[in-house]
């Protein structure tokens, strides 16, 4: 315990000393650092944080120190986190490689394949993008057609992918491709890494609602991809798949974070759009429900939190995991239209003037809430999968 | 007091929808929005409506109008809102246009009436001032002095401000924000010496501006009814609109409830049709029922408004704010149950969101019209 | 239209004149007129008004006159039930015979059925009970097991059915059997007129949460019946049963009305308990709920009118007759569960000392909500038959 | 500040998981209901309960307690709750022995747990003068004079008052209704002249009563803590009793929750389990993820109460708002989705409805919470 207090001092006076000012408020759509070989920094500050993280491996915190993390446990990473939480620091970077293909690689990559790309994504020098949905497939991902056929110790690729996020930006793919065309739909499938520069390679962007274009479609017109560049068994792509969408899912409740770019909360908005009187809120109706928000917030936040400590005394359970992404984004979008009424004509400026910055960002944080209740597995899909495996309901006759 | 459109109005409300969907598609206000059109409608659209008498549809036949009675304007308004038509009908007719009727005198109605029927004079309401409905909350001011009276003040969510001829401005001549006397409206030249007009963004793209008044000056003539007086036929004028921006939004909910279910019906996954998915039926039929429960309550307020009984402002509050509620409902599942493409700028159904938030919220929304309902019902 | 004012003020003036002052306050459940052979009345009031009634036809208003009805038109009957709920006058009787099976003989009986049993509903001599629900089989209506063997003129009763209310205190049952085994589950069903006084007959009471015990289980052995009582045609049963099926969705979600013994509303509740400040009730949250509860409950009697109005100007929809029964009991749980919010304990009493009869029954209303969603159709049966019928969702392959 | 019980917390609700399906399962409440016993829990399972240790549970060891904390005490309430065992071990040793613990001196506090913890005394607090909880809506007085006090005033919703040897009575010694000042405990013996207790029968079976003070007099000795700042001892006590009725409550709705998934995996419909039907499965899913974040917020307050933090009555206020409000969704659902057979009273789960109603309502509804958590909050 003692260890760990100390472990927290050091890591706060650390942080202290090395988090630049400018560093410790919300981040910008703009200016957050997603990394890769097109790396550029918004301001000297960004520079100085990202290489000063870097060296001590606080980009992935809990990966060895070899693959270019700081080594922490599981207990020390929370702490580390919780103080980054403490002092508002920005993430020194966010992004694919981080999130999701790094920690699969760490569970199923090959010592060389650790060796070529987690050093690499730990010091943001290539940018990952995910090549999972085709066009057409929605939820059912698993019924994919993008085709990698064999010709010696390659695949040529052909196919193409959809809300492949940031594709146009990105350096590398991680991709799921059928290699057994007449194997059951599950099986058949390899996760497959992979140069985005390679020939036959194109990104296409797509605008969202929010008038975004971090997605794009992404087609491959007899790529070539060495057979090794698989991760994992081929044919066993799928095990690895699901794997990757569980670290998606878990990142997913947490991008309400992240994601809320323009800082406001349902009580920040009350408090400067209907204000306080005698101390409370001068609207009751309102007042409850910024409380009923906060409770479910907070129930989601401690939940994450009981999940670690519950493993922790050996009675963890997965189930509780699975809740996470669809209370997470579901509430996301309760609170993005509470702010709505609250803030009236203030949260709905789309450009131009009478708006701030925050202002404008706050009306496209409600739109993207709207994109993550349906992407990383829809809702529908997460209470799907929550009646089942947790539940144990029965399957419909001949499904 | 029949909760049914009559053979006229229906009539009418099957010229609306065969002129939207043959003049003004949704793919319209698109191109308006992609182009950063200046004046954020169609001119030529608006100029075959005022044709087709929509500009005088619910003036009294001796100022130039058609007579057709606010439940004729709300028949067509629901057409309207299927194509999210952008259109100074709300702004211009409904709204000043009602505000004339309500507090102008004859020689006023005679003058200005006929020409907002005829599409010549476009009017805009400078109402609001705070970020939601408030029709009490009036901070700016008309001082009286020889002759007529001096104006200052700031406006927001003025509609179709940037191509009004005049602004009718709800000013302050006696009494205190919040207070109901002392209320009073006055017609103002937009060109005038001191009002400035800037167009505001908003996320359904429809036009909205915000309205400075720095000590416009304006003659006694310019004074709508009495001093003091304005808040009464402010409201009723108000009302008018209020149901028929609520027709207008319930077209649109309408719509997007129908596509979505026939994407329901088109859309595979997992190799089955998605709306065989039961979980997905019943979130559709309780929508449904929901849908009909708004069309109930958007008739039952027309009737009374119609039939002049006292109870019409609280009905035209309860239907507003159950069509509000549902708007976000309807809305919401339609992107959702959509999925991917749901979210995406192409497909439609986000203009249908976009503009739902808005008609949400202006002329008062949900949470407003639940406390004027509380409070006209004496509780 | 000067036709039907004159209409109504007539019939104004009829109910002024004949309704007794005692019958014009809310019924409590023990003095709710059933009718039937062993029909009490709780005071002399009440058989006055019921005696008058029947005299005039009034328990059947829109019944031909031959059958004991008065001969109304359909805006006649709208405005006599107008200007019934204007004085508050109750109901001279509430029966399945008025409601159901009345209907049903008027639209499929034979004339001598017609002349048989009409009169005596209309006259509320005889009680009748409905058998439809089997133990076991819940919303699966047409799975009905309960046989009908031929036996010469007669048929010989096999089984059992559940939910029969007030199979006890009831002379007749109309009653579902299935005459053909082997036809598929819709065909083969019969719709069966009998006496419960016959021989074979037993009904059972269960009780409810509610602790009222209004419903029975009631068992046939070998009870012996008339071809002739068939209702409409042998095996085809299922056309007449889904008829009284939509009569009983009507009344269901006019139940609420008359269910309501207690009188109270979220309103009235809400001015008791919490109180007006300055003609506002002095929790604006409560309000707000009772606001919603109140255009709720509008929208949905409104509904009903609309339905009208639109059969009379010859656009009709049966399509919006099938939201009635899902949203009335829905609300009316909402409702109720608002009341008990509002007024705390004295909304949870159930018996003895401390609360009034109406607080008493206040607490059953509020159980007896829990059955009406179930009864007559599940909330969730109504979805399923708005998704499907009204909606065009296409089921499920296989199903 | 772990989120999960220790081991031996987690020992102790195996025990009273244990304990109560042998000796105290549902049918055990139904059977006390149907003979209207006049006790209303059965002193033998009470006996045993206190011999096991349940009587002494929060209690310090310097008091004959066994100094288990909060949170073993609501570890074992989420077991009774999940058979709804009607015992005194809310009102005598949660709430009023908390009072005692929070407001007694050391007299006082060696005179009183003890007794409780073995069971020889039971002890309710009289607290409620309203339909719902409010602990500062308090118009019973208690008039200084020679040598004591004497109160007046009725009292409702006094859990298990009719078998109670003592009443705490929170009486006002100065102030209005509504202050926090001016609050005081005292001591009643049930029996004192000018004590009536009348037992009221509610849903939920369970014992409570209206008791009602006519100038019954006490001496000085009688009062607990200090005249006229007995609220916030009060308030913390109250706490104490909240999250574990919250706990109970809690057990109720995953027992009403659990048996309803099973009969969704056995009951068939047109052929076919009903648990096959998507749109009952996203239901009881969505019920499971409400309960886990309940689990959450319960073993947050618990862990605040634990840790002595500040923010603790602000995480009780959310732990018994949310798990009254999922109560009501849950019980509602389980009731609906058991068709037919949930409305008979046959079936238990009627029982689970029953209590939760009046279990919501104790110590503060959902509505209670909220405001309270947003005061505390300071907004």
């Amino acid at each position: 315990m003692s260890d760990l207090t100390t472990f927290r001092q050091e890591i706060r006076d650390w942080l202290n000393d090395n988090c630049p000012e400018s560093m410790r408020t919300p981040v910008t759509q703009e200016e957050q650092i997603w990394g890769g070989r097109n790396l550029r920094f918004p301001t000297e500050d960004a520079k100085l944080w990202f290489d000063r993280c870097v060296e001590k491996g606080y980009c992935v915190p809990d990966w060895p120190e070899e693959y270019g993390g700081a080594g922490f446990s599981a207990k020390e990473t929370r702490i580390f986190k919780e103080e980054m939480a403490r002092l508002n620091c920005r993430a020194p970077q966010v992004n694919l490689g981080i999130w999701m293909v790094g920690p699969a690689i760490l569970e199923f990559g090959t010592e060389e394949q650790k060796r070529e790309h987690l050093p690499k994504i730990a010091r943001g020098e290539i940018r990952w993008c995910q090549g999972y949905s085709e066009p057409g497939a929605g939820s059912d991902l698993a019924g994919l057609q993008c085709k990698a056929e064999s010709d010696g110790d390659d695949y040529i690729i052909n196919g193409s992918k959809i809300w492949t996020s940031y594709a146009d930006h990105s350096d590398w793919i991680y991709c799921l491709v059928r290699t057994d065309p007449d194997a059951p739909k599950h099986e058949g499938i390899t996760f497959l890494l992979f140069d985005m520069a390679s020939e036959g390679v194109d990104a296409k962007p797509i605008e969202l609602i929010t008038g975004e274009t971090h997605f794009c479609q992404t087609f491959f017109d007899n790529v070539r991809v060495p057979k090794k560049n698989a991760l994992g068994v081929e044919n066993k792509g799928w095990t690895v798949a699901k794997r990757v969408l569980q670290f998606e899912r878990n990142m997913m409740s947490d991008m309400e974070a992240s994601a809320n770019t323009s800082g406001t909360t349902p009580r920040s908005a009350a408090i400067e759009h209907i204000g306080l009187v005698d101390g409370k809120l001068a609207d009751p109706v309102f007042r409850q429900s910024v409380v009923r928000h906060e409770i479910q917030k907070r129930a989601l936040d401690k939940t994450q939190q009981r999940m670690a400590d519950e493993f922790a005394q050996g009675v963890g359970d997965m189930s509780v995991a699975m809740i996470l992404k669809y209370v997470g984004t579901e509430e996301e979008k309760r609170k993005y239209e509470l702010i709505l009424k609250i803030a009236g004509e203030q949260a709905l400026g789309w450009s131009g003037e009478g708006f701030s910055d925050a202002e404008l960002q706050l009306t496209r944080d409600w739109l993207a809430s709207k994109t993550h209740s349906i992407a990383g597995g829809t809702s529908e899909i997460q209470l799907n999968i929550i009646a089942k495996r947790v539940l144990g309901l029965p399957d419909a006759a001949g499904k | 007091m029949s909760l049914v459109f009559n053979e006229e109005q229906r009539s009418l409300k099957d010229t609306a929808r065969g002129f939207v969907q043959a003049n003004s598609p949704v793919e319209s206000l698109r191109k308006l929005r992609d182009s950063q059109d200046s004046v954020g409608f169609s001119r030529d659209v608006w100029g075959q409506m005022v044709e087709l008498g929509w500009g005088g549809i619910i003036f009294p036949e001796a100022y130039g109008g058609f007579d057709f009675g606010v439940k004729g304007l709300a028949a067509c308004m629901e057409e309207f809102g299927r194509t999210l038509l952008p259109s100074p009908l709300l702004s211009s007719v409904a709204l000043s246009g009602s505000v004339i009727l309500q507090a102008g005198n004859e020689t006023q109605k005679q003058e200005l009436l006929s020409s907002i029927a005829s599409g010549e004079l476009l009017v805009s309401l400078a109402l609001e001032e705070g970020v939601r409905h408030n029709p009490v909350a009036i901070s700016t001011t008309a001082v009286r002095n020889e002759g007529g009276y001096t104006i200052s003040g700031s406006k927001t969510l003025v509609m179709d401000a940037h191509v009004a001829d005049q602004l009718i401005v709800v000013a302050r001549t006696a009494g205190q924000p919040g207070d109901h006397d002392g209320i009073s409206l006055f017609l103002v030249d937009a060109g005038a010496k001191g009002v400035m007009i800037s167009k505001t963004h908003l996320a359904d793209s429809r036009n909205y501006a915000r309205v400075t008044f720095d000590k416009v000056a304006v003659s006694d003539s310019a004074l709508l009814g009495e001093a003091g007086q304005g808040f009464a036929p402010l409201d009723r004028a108000l009302d008018v609109a209020r149901i028929c921006l609520a027709a207008e939004l319930f077209g649109g909910v309408q719509e997007a409830f129908e596509r979505t279910v026939e994407y329901l019906k088109e859309r595979k996954q997992f190799g089955v049709l998605i709306g065989t998915f039961q979980g997905l039926q019943h979130r559709c039929a309780h929508m449904y029922t929901e849908i009909q429960l708004c069309k109930s309550l958007m008739m039952d307020a027309l009737s009374a408004l119609e039939a002049g009984k006292e109870k019409a402002p609280a009905l035209i509050s309860a239907a507003k704010a159950k069509i509000s509620e549902t708007a976000e409902l309807v809305t919401n599942e339609a992107v959702q149950l959509h999925g991917g493409i749901g979210v995406t700028d192409e497909l439609e159904i986000g203009f249908f969101m976009k503009r739902a938030r808005v008609a949400q919220l202006l002329l008062g929304d949900a949470h407003f019209h639940y406390d004027r309902y509380a409070r006209l019902e004496g509780f």
